[in-house]
Formats: structure tokens, C-alpha cells, sequence
């Protein structure tokens, strides 16, 4: 058993060996395939043999804990670099811990969650992840694509989140509402405060109060099986299309069933590889590597490295086909091809 | 607290029940009506079925609540009792299922009914526990309980990062729970939970008011040294009553996890304690000990929930944002309500003194706020929102300042 | 008599709590068939001695033996098993529940199914109040009752065992004199079936009306067992304190100054209650330098008097108050000792303790004000105030710092009063102070009271010890049902008379 | 509750404190030298200010707490209070500000000062309307601020969505602070917070210990009819300590804001009320009322925050899992301590009858269980976790049930 990657270290570890932590910005299972991720990336680049280590720290405690780790990882000098989802993008006290840590000579990159890049683009100096935008962008083509073909041409849709004004979920929900256009209504973005019977109650609140949906987007992974769940429990699963972000295992379980029609899957397991080998080149000084990673470093999005996108859609018929998308930022997948792809890494979730 | 003497004795509990059986029906119409798409009658089954749902997990664990409280103590520890017994269910399904197996398809019938009977067992272990806090160590059942709530949470993560750690080879904080026969349960959730929810309460209305225990939790609650001086067994009693809380939470805690096929302790059924007590206490069950009846708990509950969904029925979106005022109100008036008979009688003023003066705009402002607020939801309203509210405010500041004015014209005929 | 073997042997038993011992080496043997009193004062070890013997106290030293044999109870059923029930000092009753489940707790009827038999133990219950001739529905919540009632509910549960050893540890200290001739008929027949008693009691009239044999306890230890035949109260009361207590008659050539309290028809609504008023039409004056004692039945009104002249009452009373000329309408108790008027609660306990507080806070809670200025407290100032009170009332304590709780009864008793003293009161309010007071400590707080009216200061005093008030009063007033019935001067009272007006419900007057 | 006679007694509090002070040298010093980069001593001022920065927040609001526990009340409403005092600050900042200005950093001084004095005010009102429900609406101080537990922080949160959606056109839940001032005060937060804290401390002490007031206070909590009775105006006793409880709250929220630069009245200050609570009772605070001192109080905080830092220094990362169970044991074995005399002199027996019985194998079980996880943290138990674990449970098993045979060997003697 790997119980080194464990939430807790080895106590007589050698102190010359330097931790890189992970701080991410929930608990949802999307971040155990980034931990996956993590520790394959750890192998892949033989941290070990330049005296690193990565490890994940999983903060459920909102800015506040994100605040609370930041200044706990500044007192412990064994720590070397920092790579965080920051949970809050406008969040001052966060970019300010993240300016001090640098300042103390740590690393910081964010990853998957970036600060905004309108007023602190330089709180971290790279960033790994997806572009929400885009991912939201994806996802609203494609539901246009199944709505179209039932012949579906208005109505309303409503989208579920965690916190309706985090940032990624935001750009999400803008980049659905743009690609979606206005033929179909948003009647609402519901919040659920990660509180997973609360999402499945918006989930029956919304199709009992808003007669005209034809739509259900889940924007959080956990929104997925939330909604997949109540349109079966309510017998109404043919009035709506259902397009979700990530790969819960139970997402999956439910595109499987036929309950989901399409799922824009962000990669987390590459993202922690990519931290890994990002981490290492900077405290390592191989500017080749990030040269390599970060190709135009200095211009606009230069400091940017986007993990691709997936869509995931059940099987061949599905009335959405790849060239629908920009294939160099979306790669198309059919469900048993992407779980082929999890069982290669043993993950249940992505 | 100041015992109120009387309160919820036998003869008031049925007024209180009554008030609560009106007090459902109204909303119920009033929903029905305001309600744009009339939801309640349109379509009456699904509504009730979301409801049902809603109150029976709640209604289950504010049984365990309710005798708790009957008995003279408190269990702040439902909510993480909950979330105990579904993690300890979930991690028992783990080591049954095969490793490779992460969404627990493969328990087979022997999995799952040492997950189940685990689960309750961790409830009875825990009632134990706090019976043992409190008649040995002689803990206030307020701080046993508040340890454990925060206790047995932490608990719960650190056993489901370990046990899928070791099982998985890296630790999760969540379980998905695929096994067919959980998927089973969750398909007919609402009428298995309901059930449940039934035979409980009649097994609790059973034990309550027609046993010799039943008598003896009412005296224990009533009068601790008297039940004792009487030759009951005060700690056994306590026992009984910490284990039935602890143990309807972590039913409770096994039928959400089926619900949700998710067992997440960070923050499964985070303050559900609370809303048990509160529908507990709206049914009628006094904090002092010795008063509450199944039927109110029952009726209170229904209530609490109802309420709660009528609003998410009128305001149609982010309705959860009023949910908590919703059930504060609730609380209160509730309370209020058996006690208004002593309020009114010993001729006690609403707002005596400086105390009563500062309490005037304290109510006014947030019936001004409240109302400005609400008022986004009406059309009508739209654009005057701010007016509205200040007008509502005033008007509350003037009614209740006549009020004050009267008492004191009437303290001074006195 | 003295030939049969004891039913009861208590040998060399020893209990201890935190900081007393309670019980130092007691052997007591008890007769079957005979009723053998408990004397002693306050913190004796009566009460204390009694719980070991009814199962209560499990843990002590020595050991008893029941007809012969060694027994030791681990808990109350135990004692009950063995035939011996007991009647507690203190009320225990669940207000919650009626009478009747009061009567039958922890022994309650089954039936066959196993559940409850409430219809069985109400009638049972009915008919063991009609044996003590109350006529209280069985199905009324304990908490409604009067205290009076609720005590006979006591002595009910207590008879319901049917058991052959009974223990009443002063269970007249809440009746009235009618309802304690009840109880002594009870007790005849308690006696004809055979029932050995052991009672305790502070009112000697009763420990010599009914006892065979008299056992006194002095601070834990036996002192003498005498047969009451052959002893009388004096020399009783004489081993109980270990002195002389000389029965002189207060209040001899004491003047009655100007009018302090004046009262016209002072009446308290009652609410939800079928008579309506608590107290109807009461007028009374009070001179400074007297002692206006308040006698009546219980219910009769006497604590609800007191609390309204004392701004307490529950209701707002209506009628008028004056006190030196001024009328006043008190709304808080606040206001009342403002206006120089001091009551000493009946409820020691519930309404007169801090039990987390020492002495000298106890006694300084009410004059913290006077100690220093803006509102803070000088500990120094305090602690001299505190002092001198505590002298002049001849406080047995082991210093202000002493816990209250670890005081006797008639110290914790004087320190209340001290704590009114120090208010310099023009009038004070005395409940009941002796309820529960032993003999030693009765005496000094009579002198206490005779000695504060000389001073110049007034007191209205109330009792159910008629003795009691014809010894200290200058003059008695009646209650009965919330009624002035009577009003009689020094000298022209007697227990009969009194009793006669307590008893009558239409005011004379 | 059943009521522990002489509980931290007049001189038992010193015992408690000296208790409080030596546990907090141990775990110091211990953690120092277990800790394998020896932050404590290596970067002794970094650590100190973050213990320093939790323990002043904490304490704010325990201080607070221990004053309405003190006064025989409890106050479970002070974590929504900080998210309440926070939000209502940020709001009028929004009001002042710029409605292009979302990061607020356009507000002056005035728009500051309405702020601070806002959020303050809103704690004045907040703690009235509690008295005003408990004394003059009579509920149980239980009720009352479970009421405005789950009441305010959906009040803050509506607000905010609403003002927002009117100033900004756009609903939001949360709003950043990037005000000057609050910058300031953010960049000196450990010394600003700590200030106030300790100021608050030395006039809370000042209050309970060398006024009337105090006196008072004691004397409610210790016996409110015989306080009453003493012509002391006990409802106003409870209006100053509701109001002194819900002000210290909304006091830390402000601080809270500006520390953490945004208001979010979902999750902000969650479930502080418990450890607030859990402070004061550590601390010495009797839930009876009457007892309690603010240097308890203070050194109660103190070693909470100690005990959850050293945590966090020892397991390096994810210590939060671990925190709540800390925090549940502190609690249970601080307050069992105050009672450990009475427990150990009057003979009572840990585990009495078969509740007892059952008792041994639950603690068995849990403390198997913590030591099979935390040996997950040592290097040379690795792979004979489960093994070591089970041992432990053993062990465990085996003493307790020895403890309980001499128990049952002494009654026997007996
Ligand atoms: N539970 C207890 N804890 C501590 N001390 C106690 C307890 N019960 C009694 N005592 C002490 O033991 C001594 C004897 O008490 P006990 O009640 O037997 O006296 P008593 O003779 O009944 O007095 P009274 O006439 O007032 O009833 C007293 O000093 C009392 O303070
Ligand atoms: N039916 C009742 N309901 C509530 N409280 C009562 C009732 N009867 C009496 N009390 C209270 O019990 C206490 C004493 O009872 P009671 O009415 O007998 O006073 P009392 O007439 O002064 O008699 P005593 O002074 O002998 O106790 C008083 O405080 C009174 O308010
Ligand atoms: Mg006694
Ligand atoms: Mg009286």
C-alpha cells in the first residue's frame, strides 16, 4: 500500500528531503484523481532523487483554511513549493499569503483554480489547469447539439453549483449561458452550499417550480448524479437534456443508465503531473522544462497551461459529433473509450 | 432556564398538537393558492413526496431528539452521529467489496447487512458512550454531546481516509455507494424511509405513553432525585435514552447514505442536530425535561419541513437562502405559543423598561429588512422595494410602540 | 415489650461526607410495633441516618440487622424488598405527573400485556387518599398542588408499600395543624396493624404525643434513647443542644412607636383558579417596634401577603400600600428594599441561597452598592460589613469564606437575615423563618427578633407553630383563604382561638 | 442537566487554572521536541503569532460565551453573529462605496467608521432582541439562540444577495474587502486582534470580579429567584450579558473580515459558537451558571488553539481531520477534571452494572481504532498498523475490565 502518499508523513523522514503540498480548494473526488495524478507525476519525474516530495492537502474549510494552511506551510521551512486551487479568486488575505510565501523564497503556482488574472496575475507566476470558459463553452454547444436534435428550438435551463459566485463556476455558467444562446432561458443558477442532499433538493425544486425546462446543467461534479438521480426518482429524465461537468464514478455509473447525455470531463490527473514536473523544473532552475511548458511566457496567457478537455458522450449515435469542437483544446471520447482510459490509472472519477 | 410550570402538561399538549394540525393545513392551502403554478394542487403527489421525504429523515432522528430531551438531556451529536454510522456502513462495504471494485458493485447480501447492523451497532456504541459521559464521568449531557458532535465527525473522516488508504491504496474522503442493494432501497427511498419513519414513531408513541419506562423517562425528566428517591434506575433509563437517539441517527444516517449513494463525512447532515431539536422543540417537547408527546414531535417536524418547502415553492429561486429565517421563525413563535397562556394571564408587559424600548426598533428594523427583501419577489413591488421596506418598518415601530404606550397607561391605572 | 428482640439494629454506623461527618458510631435498636422518634438539631445526622437505613446512602461504615439479620442496601428497592419505606424531608414529587403516577412511581401496576395499568393505579390511588382523608383527585398534576397536599401525596406513596417500616422524616413541617391531626389518626392506625414508625420532627408537642421511645443525636453521635414516658421536653431539648434553653417570654414591656406599614384591601387575583383571589380585602397596619405575627392554614395566603407587600407577588395586587404616610406601588423587589423593606423568604433553598457563594457574599449581595463607589465593589469594605453582621447575629461558621452549604440550617437562616439587616430595613418580612430551624437555633433567632424591635424596626412574622407566634408576636392576625379573619392583641390569643378563625372561611371582620 | 455541587467552587477555579497553565507548558514544550523540524523553537515568533491569531479570535467570542454561561444563559448564536456583524459591515461599505467599486477600495473614512459601527450595533441589537425573547417572551435561552443561530446567518446571507443585486445589478455571496483600511488593519491583524482581546480580557475581569454588576452576574447564574428576590433586576443582568455575548461576537466578525478580506455569510465563522463554548467550559464555566473566571476562560482558549496548532505542527498536512476529535477529547477531559475529585472521594465507581460493561468495549473499540490511524503516522509501525491497532484495543480492553473488577471486588468487600 502506498500509505506514504497518506494525509500524514513519516516522522524521522530525513529533513533534508523538501515537500511540495497541494492545497486544494474542496474535497470533491475530482482532487483523488488529481492526487492519483500527483503520485504518478512524483514517479514520472523522480522527485525522490532531487530531494522532493509531493503531498496532498485537502482543504474543506473554505478561504478561511486555505488562509490557515498558506500561514501553517510559511512557519514549516521544509516546505518548498506550493501549488494551490485558490478557492476564491478575488480573495485579497489569499494573494497576500500566496506574495508572503514567495517572499520566504517557497513556490507558488496555482493549479485548476487561478487568482484573478485582471488584478493578480503576479501572485503566482504560472498556471496549470482548465479554462473554465471554454470548458463552459464545451458544454453548452453540446447541449445545444442533443436539444436540437429533439427538435427542442426554446424553453428554460437552470444550472447547479456549489457556490453560484466562485469564480470557475461562474465563467462555467456564463461560457453554457453564451454557447446556449438566447433561444433557451437561464431561469436560474441554484447553490447549493456543497451540501449533497441540498443540490438534490434544487434539483426537485427547480422541476417543480419552473414548468417550461429543457435543460439541466450540473456545473459541480457532484451536481451530476445529483440531477441524473432526481429525473429518474421523478420519472421525468425524456423532458430533459442533462449536461454535466467531470466524472463522478456515479456520473459515469448514471451516463451508463442513459441518464446523462453529455459530460465535459477537465483532466485532473494530468494537472498533477504537470505540477510535478512544473514544481521540479522551477526549484531545480531548468528553465528548459518551463521554457517547454510555457512556449510564449511573456505575452498575454502566457503564463497559462491548459490541461486538456474532454466531452464524454454515452455512445456513437449521439447527435454529438467532434467537429463540433476545436479538437486542439477538446478531445471528443466515448464513454468506453474514457473508461478504458480510468482503468489504465485505476481512477474512478475524473 | 426558569421552569414554566405547567407547560405542555396534559392538558395543554393536545392545544398545542391542535394548533399544529391547523397551522400545517394553512400553510398547505395558502401555498397551494399564492403559489403562481399552484404546485400543491397541480401536482399534489410529487410535492408530497419531496416532503415525505424531507420529514421522515428529519422525523426520525428527532424521535431519538425528542426522548433525549423528554428524559431531562440533550444529544448535540445527531448530525455527526449520522454522518458516523453512514461512514462506518460505507467503510464495512469497502472491505467486503473487492478492492479494485471502488463503487462497491460487488457486496454481496452478507456485505451489506454487516454494513447495516454496523452502522446501528456504532449508533448503540455511541449512545453508550454518552450514557457513560454522563452518569459516570457526571458530564453535563451539553458538553458530552458537544464533544462527540465535533468528535465523532473528525472521527469518521480520519477512519474513511485510513480504511480506503490501506483498502484503496489512497485515501478518499468520500464513498460512492453503487451496491444494487442500496440503489435498490433509493429507488423506493421515500416510501422505505417513510415507513421507517412510522413504525418508529408508533414504536416510540408505544414505549412513551404506555410502558413503565415510558412513565419513568417522563419522571426522570421531571424530577431527576425524585425518580431516583423512587427506586428507578435513573442512569439505565439514560442509557435507554442516549442509545435510542444515538441509534435513530445512525438509521437515519444508513437512509441518507442510500439517498445520496454517497457516504461524506466531511459534511454529511452537517446541523442536523439542530433542525431535530427544533422540530423536537415545535413539537412541543420542553427543554427543561419531562414534557413532549411522539404525536407533536411527528406534527412538529412535518410542520418545520412543510413550511421550509412552501417557501421554496413561492420563492422560486435560491429559496434555501430564507430557509434558516424560516425555521428560526418557527422556533420561536412555536415556543412562544405554549407559553403565551402563562404571558398573557400574569399580565407580564411585552416590552417593560429601557429592555422593552430597545427591543421596539430591534424588531422594527428586521421587520423593515425582512420585508424589503421579500418584497423582491413580487412583482408589484418591483422598484419600491426600498420604500416598501421603510414603510413596513415604520409602521411596525408605530404598532409596537402603541403597544408599549398601552402597558404603561395600564401599570399606571393600576 | 422491651423483651421482644429489636426489629431494627443499628451497630456503630459511621457515614462521612466531604468536610462533615455526618454520623460517627450510632447504634440505635428499634422495637417492632413501637413508634421511636429521632431528635437532634439541624445537621444532627437525623436525615442522614434515615437514608442509610431506607437504602438511599448505600456506602457507610458499621452494619444493621433486620430481625436478626445483617443486611446492607444497595438501593432503595432493596430497602423496600426488605419492608422498610420512607418519607423524605424534602418534597419528591414529579410536577409533571398526577398524583396517582406519582403515588405508584418506580412501582408501577402491570398489566398482563406488561404495559401500564394507569386506570388500576388511579383507583388504588384514590383509595389511599381517601384513607388520609384528602380529597384530591388522583388524575390532578402533583404540580398543582398546594405543598400541603403534595406532602400527603408523599406520605400516600410512602403507605402505598404497605410496608411494616415506616420512616417520616418531618413530614408536618409543610402541614397545618388540621391536617397534621390527620395524620396522626393515620398513624394510629398504622400502629393498631402493627407498623413499626421511626419519625422525625423538630415540634416536641408531636415527638411526645406520639412516641414510645425518644432517641436524641448530637453532631453524628447517639446521645441517649429514652423512653418518653419517663422524659419530658426540657430535659429532650437540653440533650439535643447540650444546654439549657430558657423558655422566657419575649416581647415583655415592648413599645409600639408610629405607624411604619399601612394596608386597606389588599387583594391578589388569582387566575385559572375557581376562588379567584389569592388574597381578598386585606387590611393591617404595622408600628414600628412590634411584632405582627400572620398565622393561617396553609394555602391560606401568608408567602403571597408577604411577596406583595414585597413588590414579588406573581400577580399585580390591587388595594393600597403605605409605608410611613407614602403610598407605594413596588414593582420589583428592587424597589421594596430601596423603600427600607426586607423579607426572608420561606424557601430557604430555592429562594434565599447562593450556593456557589461563600458566607460573606451571601450576607453582602443585597449592599454591595454601599461597599464602594461607581458601581465597584470595595472587597475590603465588604468583607467588615460582612463581618460585623455575622458577629452580631453569632454566625457558627468557619469564617466568611466558609461555603454556605457547609452551614447548618439556622446559620444559613441567620446569615439571610444578616444580609437584610445590613439594608437597615424600616420593615421586615420573616416567612416562616424557622421552618426546619432546631430548637437552639429557634431560641436565638427569637432573641434576635426581640432585640431587632427594640431597635426600633418592624416585623411581620408568619408560622404554622402557633407556640411559635403567641411566644414572639404582639399581636397575631388570621388568614384563612386569603381573608383577614381575625386580629388579636397580645395575651388574648390562644391556639384555640386562632385555629377557630384559620378554620373559618367567611371573614368575621 | 444534573447540577454538580461545588464544581469549580470558589476554590476549586485556582486548581483549574493552575491545571490549564501546566497542560499548556507540556504540550509546548512536548511538541517542540516531537515536531521533526522543532518549528516551536526554530521559528518560535511565526508560530506564536498564528496560535496568537486564533486564540484572540477565539477568545473574543469565548469571552462573550463565558459570560452568558456564567449568567446561568447559553448563546449558540454567536457564529452566525460573526457572519452577521461581518456581512452587515460590508454591506454599508458597498453602500459607501463606488457601484462600479467591487473591491470596495473607494470607501473613506466615514463609509469605515458606518461600517465598524454598523456590525457593532447590529451585535447591541441582536443581543437585545435575545434578552428580549428570553425575559420577556420567556423562552429557554436554548430556544431563543437556536432560533437566531439558524436565523441570522440566512438574514446575512439574503441581505447580502439582495443589496448586492440592488447596488451591484448582480446578486452576489460573498464580498471581498479590499478597503484601506481594512488592508491596514489586516497587515497588523495578530497585534490589532490580540490588543482588543486582551483589553476586552482585563475589562471582562474588571466587570465579573470588582463590580456589582459582576456580582450580580454571578449571583443570576448561582440562583436567579434568590437573585431576584435580593431586589437585583436580573432581566437586566441578562440584557447586559446577551448583548455583551452577541457584541464580543460581532466584534471578532469584523475582525474576522478584515483578516480574511471578504464577508461570506454561507460559511464564514461556521460552528465557532461550539468552540467558543468549549473554550469557556475548558476554562472552568459551569453550563450550571455561577462559575467561571475570565483567566479561565482566557487559558481555556489558549490551550484549545495550542492543542490544534501542535496538531497541525505533528502531522504536517490534512491535521484538520484531526482537529474536531481533538477538540471533543479537550472538552471531555477538561470538564471531567474539574470533577475528578468529586468522582474519585465519593466512591463512585467508573463502571458501574452492565451499562458499565458495555462501556469498556466502546472505549476498547475507539481507542483501537485512533491508535490503528495515528499509527499510520510512525514510520516503523507501518504495515503492522492493523496489528498494533488491534493490540491496543486489547490492552485497553484488558485494563478497563480489570478496573472494573477491583470495582466490583471493593463493593463486595464492602
Ligand atoms: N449529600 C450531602 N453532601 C454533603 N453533606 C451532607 C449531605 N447530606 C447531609 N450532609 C451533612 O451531613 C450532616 C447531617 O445532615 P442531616 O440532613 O442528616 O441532618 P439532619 O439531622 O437531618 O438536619 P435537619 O434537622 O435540618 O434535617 C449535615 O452537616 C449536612 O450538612
Ligand atoms: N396552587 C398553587 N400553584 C402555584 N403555587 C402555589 C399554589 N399554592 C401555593 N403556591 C405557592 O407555594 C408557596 C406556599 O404555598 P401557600 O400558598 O400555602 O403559601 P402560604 O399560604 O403562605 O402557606 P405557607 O406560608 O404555610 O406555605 C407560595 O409561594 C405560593 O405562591
Ligand atoms: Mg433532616
Ligand atoms: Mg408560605
Amino acid at each position: 500500500s502506498t500509505g506514504s502518499s497518506g494525509p500524514a508523513q513519516p516522522a524521522v523522514a530525513k529533513p533534508t528531503v523538501k515537500r511540495i503540498v497541494f492545497i486544494t480548494n474542496g474535497d470533491d473526488p475530482f482532487w483523488s484523481t488529481c492526487r492519483a495524478g500527483l503520485e504518478e507525476g512524483e514517479k514520472l519525474h523522480n522527485l525522490a532523487a532531487a530531494g522532493l516530495k509531493a503531498d496532498f492537502d485537502l482543504n474543506s474549510g473554505g478561504a478561511q483554511g486555505q488562509i490557515e494552511r498558506l500561514r501553517q506551510y510559511a512557519t514549516q521551512d521544509d516546505v518548498a513549493g506550493i501549488a494551490i486551487s485558490v478557492v476564491q479568486a478575488d480573495n485579497q488575505a489569499i494573494i497576500d499569503e500566496l506574495l508572503n510565501l514567495q517572499k520566504k523564497g517557497i513556490k507558488v503556482i496555482t493549479v485548476d483554480g487561478d487568482v484573478n488574472r485582471e488584478l493578480y496575475r503576479d501572485a503566482r507566476p504560472f498556471y496549470i489547469g482548465t479554462d473554465n470558459i471554454v470548458g463552459g463553452r464545451t458544454l453548452g454547444t453540446a447541449t445545444k447539439a442533443v436539444l436540437a436534435a429533439k427538435k427542442v428550438d426554446a424553453g428554460g435551463y437552470v444550472q447547479f453549483a456549489g457556490y453560484t459566485d466562485n469564480d470557475n463556476a461562474r465563467s462555467r455558467m456564463n461560457g453554457v449561458q453564451e454557447a446556449l444562446g438566447a433561444a433557451y432561458v437561464e431561469r436560474d443558477r441554484m447553490a447549493d452550499d456543497m451540501d449533497h442532499q441540498r443540490a438534490r433538493d434544487n434539483v426537485r425544486n427547480a422541476i417543480t417550480n419552473h414548468k417550461d425546462l429543457v435543460a439541466l446543467i450540473g456545473i459541480w461534479a457532484y451536481n451530476a448524479p445529483a440531477i441524473a438521480d432526481v429525473a429518474l426518482e421523478t420519472s421525468t429524465r425524456d423532458k430533459f437534456v442533462i449536461g454535466t461537468f467531470d466524472a463522478q464514478a456515479l456520473a459515469i455509473a448514471a451516463m451508463e443508465k442513459g441518464n446523462i447525455d453529455v459530460m465535459v470531463v477537465q483532466n485532473p490527473f494530468d494537472m498533477g503531473i504537470q505540477t510535478c514536473r512544473l514544481m521540479k523544473a522551477m526549484l531545480g532552475g531548468d528553465e528548459a522544462t518551463i521554457k517547454e511548458m510555457f512556449p510564449n511566457q511573456g505575452q498575454p496567457d502566457g503564463d497559462i497551461y491548459t490541461t486538456g478537455l474532454r466531452v464524454v458522450v454515452p455512445s456513437a449515435d449521439s447527435p454529438i459529433k467532434p467537429e463540433l469542437f476545436d479538437a486542439k483544446v477538446v478531445e471528443y471520447l466515448l464513454l468506453p473509450d474514457f473508461k478504458a482510459w480510468l482503468a489504465k490509472y485505476r481512477l474512478t472519477d475524473s | 432556564m426558569t421552569a414554566t410550570p405547567g407547560q405542555g402538561g396534559p392538558r395543554s399538549i393536545p392545544f398545542q398538537e391542535l394548533a399544529l394540525v391547523a397551522a400545517i393545513v394553512l400553510v398547505f392551502v395558502l401555498t397551494g393558492v399564492v403559489d403562481r403554478n399552484h404546485t400543491y394542487f397541480t401536482s399534489f403527489q410529487e410535492s408530497a413526496i419531496i416532503v415525505l421525504r424531507n420529514t421522515s429523515l428529519l422525523g426520525i432522528i428527532a424521535l431519538g431528539a425528542a426522548v433525549v430531551i423528554i428524559a431531562g438531556g440533550i444529544d448535540l451529536s445527531a448530525g455527526s452521529m449520522v454522518a458516523f454510522s453512514a461512514t462506518t456502513c460505507a467503510l464495512i462495504l469497502v472491505l467486503f467489496a473487492d478492492p479494485a471494485d471502488r463503487r462497491l458493485l460487488s457486496v454481496g447480501a452478507l456485505g451489506v447487512f454487516c454494513g447495516i447492523s454496523g452502522g446501528v451497532l456504532a449508533g448503540f456504541l455511541v449512545g453508550t458512550l454518552h450514557a457513560w459521559l454522563v452518569t459516570s464521568i457526571k458530564l453535563p449531557p451539553f458538553v458530552a454531546t458537544l464533544a462527540t458532535l465535533v468528535g465523532l465527525r473528525s472521527f469518521a473522516r480520519a477512519m474513511c481516509e485510513f480504511i480506503t488508504r490501506e483498502r484503496w491504496g489512497s485515501a478518499a474522503q468520500q464513498i460512492n455507494i453503487n451496491t444494487p442493494f442500496f440503489r435498490m432501497l433509493k429507488e423506493h427511498g421515500v416510501w422505505i424511509s417513510t415507513g421507517i419513519f412510522l413504525l418508529l414513531a408508533v414504536a416510540t408513541w408505544l414505549v412513551l405513553s404506555r410502558t413503565v419506562l415510558g412513565r419513568h423517562i417522563y419522571a426522570l425528566g421531571g424530577n431527576e432525585q425524585a425518580a431516583r428517591l423512587s427506586g428507578i434506575r435513573t442512569e439505565n433509563i439514560k442509557w435507554f435514552a442516549y442509545c435510542f437517539g444515538a441509534m435513530t441517527a445512525s438509521i437515519a444516517g444508513i437512509i441518507l447514505m442510500a439517498d445520496g449513494s454517497v457516504a461524506q463525512p466531511v459534511n454529511l447532515a452537517r446541523g442536523y442536530e439542530l433542525n431535530a431539536i427544533a422540530a423536537a422543540v415545535v413539537g412541543g417537547c420542553s427543554l427543561q425535561g419531562g414534557v413532549g408527546t411522539v404525536l407533536g414531535t411527528v406534527l412538529g417536524t412535518l410542520f418545520l419541513r412543510l413550511v421550509i418547502d412552501a417557501v421554496s415553492k413561492l420563492i422560486k429561486s435560491n429559496a434555501d437562502v430564507y430557509e434558516g429565517m424560516i425555521v428560526g421563525i418557527v422556533v420561536a413563535l412555536a415556543v412562544t405559543l405554549t407559553q403565551v397562556r402563562q404571558l398573557t394571564r400574569s399580565g407580564g408587559e411585552f416590552f417593560p423598561g429601557i429592555r422593552g424600548l430597545a427591543a421596539i426598533p430591534t424588531l422594527a428594523i428586521a421587520a423593515g429588512l425582512l420585508a424589503m427583501m421579500s418584497s423582491a419577489n413580487v412583482e408589484l413591488l418591483k422598484g419600491r422595494m426600498v420604500l416598501f421596506g421603510v414603510g413596513v418598518g415604520i409602521v411596525t415601530l408605530l404598532v409596537l410602540s402603541a403597544v408599549k404606550l398601552l402597558e404603561t397607561q395600564r401599570r399606571q391605572t393600576r | 415489650m422491651d423483651r421482644l428482640p429489636p426489629i431494627i439494629a443499628i451497630q456503630s454506623i459511621a457515614k462521612a461526607f466531604p468536610g462533615v461527618q455526618a454520623l460517627a458510631g450510632v447504634s440505635i435498636d428499634v422495637l417492632p410495633g413501637e413508634l421511636h422518634a429521632i431528635c437532634g438539631e439541624n445537621g444532627a445526622g437525623k436525615s442522614t441516618l434515615m437514608k442509610i437505613l431506607s437504602g438511599v446512602i448505600a456506602d457507610y461504615q458499621g452494619e444493621m440487622r433486620l430481625a436478626g439479620r445483617p443486611v446492607r442496601f444497595r438501593g432503595t428497592r432493596d430497602a423496600e424488598a426488605a419492608g422498610i419505606s420512607i418519607i423524605h424531608q424534602e418534597l419528591n414529587l414529579v410536577e409533571q405527573l398526577s398524583a396517582a403516577a406519582n403515588i405508584f412511581l418506580g412501582r408501577e401496576i402491570r398489566t398482563w400485556l406488561g404495559f401500564r395499568d394507569d386506570r388500576a393505579m388511579d383507583e388504588a390511588a384514590g383509595r389511599l387518599l381517601r384513607e388520609l382523608e384528602c380529597d384530591i383527585s388522583p388524575r390532578t398534576l402533583a404540580g398543582s398542588l398546594r405543598i400541603g397536599d403534595q406532602q400527603l401525596i408523599e406520605i400516600a406513596k410512602a403507605l402505598s408499600l404497605q410496608s411494616d417500616i415506616l420512616i417520616m422524616d418531618e413530614p408536618t413541617s409543610a402541614l397545618t395543624d388540621a391536617e397534621v391531626s390527620r395524620l396522626y389518626r393515620v398513624i394510629e392506625r398504622l400502629r393498631k396493624r402493627g407498623v413499626t414508625i421511626l419519625y422525625i420532627s423538630h415540634k416536641m408537642d408531636e415527638v411526645f404525643h406520639l412516641s414510645d421511645r425518644i432517641t436524641i443525636l448530637r453532631d453524628g453521635k447517639l446521645v441517649k434513647t429514652l423512653v418518653a414516658k419517663e422524659t419530658n421536653p426540657r430535659e429532650v431539648t437540653h440533650l439535643m443542644v447540650g444546654r439549657e434553653i430558657e423558655a422566657l417570654d419575649f416581647g415583655r414591656e415592648r413599645t409600639a412607636g408610629e405607624v411604619l406599614l399601612r394596608v386597606e384591601n389588599l387583594s391578589l387575583p388569582w387566575p385559572g383558579h375557581a376562588r379567584g383571589w389569592r388574597l381578598k380585602d386585606v387590611s393591617l397596619e404595622l408600628r414600628r417596634g412590634e411584632v405582627l405575627g400572620i398565622a393561617g392554614l396553609m394555602g391560606a395566603g401568608r408567602t403571597e401577603l408577604l411577596e406583595c407587600l414585597f413588590g414579588a407577588a406573581s400577580e399585580r395586587p390591587t388595594g393600597r400600600i403605605e409605608l410611613l404616610g407614602r403610598p407605594v406601588a413596588f414593582r420589583h423587589p428592587r424597589e421594596a428594599r430601596d423603600a427600607g423593606i426586607g423579607l426572608v423568604t420561606e424557601d430557604r433553598k430555592r429562594l434565599g441561597l447562593f450556593a456557589a457563594m461563600n458566607v460573606g457574599e451571601n450576607i453582602s449581595i443585597c449592599t454591595l452598592r454601599e461597599t464602594g463607589q461607581a458601581g465597584f465593589i470595595s472587597r475590603r469594605r465588604e468583607r467588615n460589613m460582612a463581618a460585623a453582621t455575622a458577629e452580631r447575629l453569632a454566625v457558627k461558621s468557619a469564617g466568611l469564606a466558609a461555603p454556605i452549604t457547609s452551614l447548618s440550617g439556622g446559620n444559613q437562616q441567620k446569615c439571610i437575615i444578616g444580609r437584610w439587616l445590613q439594608t437597615k430595613p424600616q420593615v421586615l418580612l420573616l416567612d416562616y423563618p424557622t421552618r426546619g430551624v432546631d430548637v437552639g437555633a429557634k431560641a436565638e433567632l427569637y432573641r434576635l427578633i426581640d432585640g431587632l424591635v427594640r431597635d426600633g424596626i418592624g416585623v411581620i412574622l408568619t408560622s404554622s407553630e402557633l407556640p411559635e407566634l403567641l411566644t414572639v408576636c404582639d399581636r397575631i392576625l388570621v388568614l384563612a383563604e386569603g381573608r383577614l379573619t381575625a386580629n388579636f392583641a397580645r395575651g388574648e390569643a390562644t391556639e384555640q382561638k386562632i385555629m377557630e378563625a384559620a378554620t373559618q372561611a367567611r371573614p368575621v371582620l
